[in-house]
């Protein structure tokens, strides 16, 4: 079978293309691809919609704001185009305020669940989500059950850039504690998915099968994150 | 005796909040002011604290040098592990969002209406929003308790007739907390149901927009310990 | 918080009343709460609907053709209603032709979608299953990015009868292999979940929090299988 | 030089649909005949198994008292773990078949059309159907191969214009194995690519309703070894 093994994540983005969508996992600065998101940066790529979360923080870490503050991102589309405190100007509501990015608002669950039906082959579907505010105007309600709801469509991505625990060779996942959040659901949705990982990539057989996240049909190319890469301020190999 | 009029802190609002919570509950707390819910206990009960994230059953706020790097609630927050805990994705975890898994969902918001909405995810005078999970949660929690000061810094009143910011979700709110007292929503509106010490009806109503009910049960609020 | 292990089978489900709607996961003879039915088919509850892959099989095991046989139920919900081949004529196939028992045929990926959207409030979903055949026809059917999908709405119960490999004392779960299949969307998607384990029930915190398939949150009782209940030929505690 | 006229045995009629498998790809097979398509080995290339109940990447059958209670394949086989299984629920399970992973599902049929359709869960004259995963299996893959016998038990054609029994899918197949041979399908119909030992052209399309084109580079079929 092919080698889904990369030496650098350089190597891995290398031959992502202008335009391409990109779905950026993370929340609340866990389970960030920021070494990934790194070599985007070098990398150069331009005109990219990112689905992330967020669209990034006031902090120094590389992540999907990174791109969008070196003008790589045409499109966010995310929980959050407004900070939660006015203060809290990053670079993305700025170049958004100016009109330089453009965004589309979608709630968080949504947002996952329309990640998460891209990756499952489904057309839409309904949720009550939304209803009766601002964001549901213009699009589909239906009542059921003596419910309304909304009409929501799949969200994929021609690529996905993955934080995760522990790899092995097929590209089998697993994540640790609130490190998993958007990460499985993207790594399934996206075509190709791309994947940095924090342990040494392990030999095939050696993840108890009953505790796969994702299974390693959905990935791609796999990274180790070298000793002096982005490990938020923890020691390697934790 | 006439209390000395004294306006509510944010734990005080909180703490208020929190006792309501019953043993078993699932409850999650927005990022903010509703954390503080979380510093009230009473162990008497266990409650389930999820976050948006995906963390079923987390504990208390981790110390100084306790941190878990991959452990972390909504509000990015470091929390300790607790006994029991669970991790789904996202999906999964507005799966037990929105499929009414929550007992109650604690908010902050700039405004509250007597008809039941709320609004706390955008200012029209600036682009975009912010709305997180707030929308989902407010659809799928069971209750939605709502905690805010009473009046803006302005003095200009946020428990309304009608929310004038774009609302979050319509008439789903519960139980509001201000620094003026505790708060029903009934089918009449808004009910007084604890007054801050020192603070009489009449007053509250002068802050307030909406039409106050009293409680014909009207007590003095109610504070930990 | 509230005991959720029951000593007995039987009293975990004393109270399921006549007209229930039971949820009865299982595919292939593993993961089927046999000891649980067992249960249900002694405490005689009727006019039952039961949701699950099959309508049961010709083997002597208990599962939920022992309450078809049993004049238990009144409609089964299911992704085969005729055998696979004709020779293999079940009680329920019997039943079925005689007009005794109801049924809905429903294709197994769009059974399991409809379980999952009645857990989690979703309020129906697009699938491209079925499209062009006779199951699709009353259906409302949508083109979306050049094709065709219908329309299926969530399949809710009232309780789901679940065979686990460990839980512990909250209802955090963990299934074995192909024991998994229905089981987990089952105990999200049902009001009330009762589990069969295989394995002593363990004490809170025993269970990895990155290795839980279902959490405790939607779990209401537990029972050991005992060392007489059934076991699918295998010995107990496996 | 003719050869002795035979029909394919099913193995055989497995053995040439699983040639046609690459390597890396996933595949489901159908209960019954399909399922000899994994005992077809090259060891040049790595096939990943899957079944509906969500394992993804099994092994062989397992042998006499090497069973393991837990795991069985879509037809109730107990099949051996294979280093780098992993395992999900049904609805990701339906996930994955559902979003088009699976490079090809091989299933049985009463009957298949030179338009694609192909009928196997229902008899009009018996109630009821048994569709399992077949409507979702042929919607999602990526490519559906049927393997069937030419012609019915009482002689005849299963290859047929148009299905008269309810489809399971509409246009989806791409390759047919049948005890006379092998068979493209494309938007001309049935192209005959590789013919049983001592059957030519002509036998076949006599024994067939549709009308089959011959490929330009018609073959012997191909056998193991």
């Amino acid at each position: 079978m092919k080698n889904k093994v990369y030496a650098t994540m350089d190597e891995a983005v290398a031959d992502i293309p202008d335009g391409s969508t990109v779905m950026c996992p993370g929340f609340s600065g866990v389970g960030v691809p920021r070494n990934l998101l790194a070599a985007v940066n070098r990398q150069g790529a331009k005109e990219l919609t990112c689905i992330s979360n967020n669209a990034g923080t006031l902090d120094e870490l590389v992540d999907v704001g990174t791109l969008v503050e070196a003008g790589q991102v045409k499109k966010m589309v995310c929980a959050f185009t407004a900070p939660t405190h006015p203060s809290m100007v990053t670079p993305f509501v700025r170049m958004y305020n100016e009109g330089l990015v453009d965004a589309e608002l979608v709630p968080q669950g949504t947002l996952a669940e329309r990640i998460r039906i891209a990756a499952f082959g489904i057309g839409g579907f309904y949720t009550p989500t939304s209803v009766g505010t601002e964001l549901a105007e213009g699009k589909e309600h239906r009542e059921m059950n003596g419910r309304t709801y909304v009409l929501e469509y799949p969200l994929p991505a021609d690529y996905a850039l993955v934080r995760a625990w522990r790899a092995d060779k097929f590209g089998n996942l697993q994540f640790r504690l609130s490190q998993r959040n958007f990460n499985p659901i993207m790594a399934m949705a996206a075509t190709t998915t791309i994947v940095e990982v924090e342990n040494d990539v392990l030999d095939i057989g050696e993840i108890d099968p009953d505790q796969v996240h994702v299974s390693g049909i959905y990935v791609d190319r796999i990274v180790k994150i070298p000793d002096d890469g982005i490990w938020d301020g923890a020691k390697p190999g934790l | 005796m006439t209390a000395e009029k004294t306006k509510l802190t944010r734990q005080q609002m909180c703490d208020r909040l929190a006792m309501e919570f019953q043993d078993g509950w699932i409850v999650n707390l927005g990022v903010g002011m509703p954390t503080l819910c979380s510093n009230y206990v009473d162990d008497s009960r266990e409650i389930i604290n999820q976050s948006e994230n995906g963390v079923v059953g987390y504990g208390p706020l981790a110390g100084e040098g306790e941190e878990d790097r991959h452990l972390v609630n909504a509000g990015g927050q470091h929390v300790t592990p607790l006994a029991g805990m669970g991790i789904v994705h996202h999906a999964d975890s507005f799966g037990i969002i929105r499929g009414g898994m929550i007992d109650v969902t604690v908010m902050g918001a700039y405004e509250v209406a007597e008809n039941g909405d709320f609004a706390n995810w955008r200012i029209p005078t600036r682009k975009g929003g912010g709305i997180g999970g707030a929308m989902d949660l407010a659809a799928g929690a069971k209750r939605v308790f709502i905690a805010l000061e009473h009046t803006t810094r302005e003095g200009e009143p946020r428990l309304l007739k009608r929310c004038t910011l774009p609302i979050t979700a319509p008439g789903v709110v519960k139980m509001v907390v201000t620094d003026l007292g505790l708060f029903a929503i009934t089918p009449a509106g808004f009910e007084l149901l604890e007054n801050a010490p020192g603070w009489n009806p009449e007053e509250i109503q002068e802050l307030t927009e909406a039409r106050i009910n009293i409680s014909p049960n009207l007590k003095d609020f109610r504070f930990r310990g």
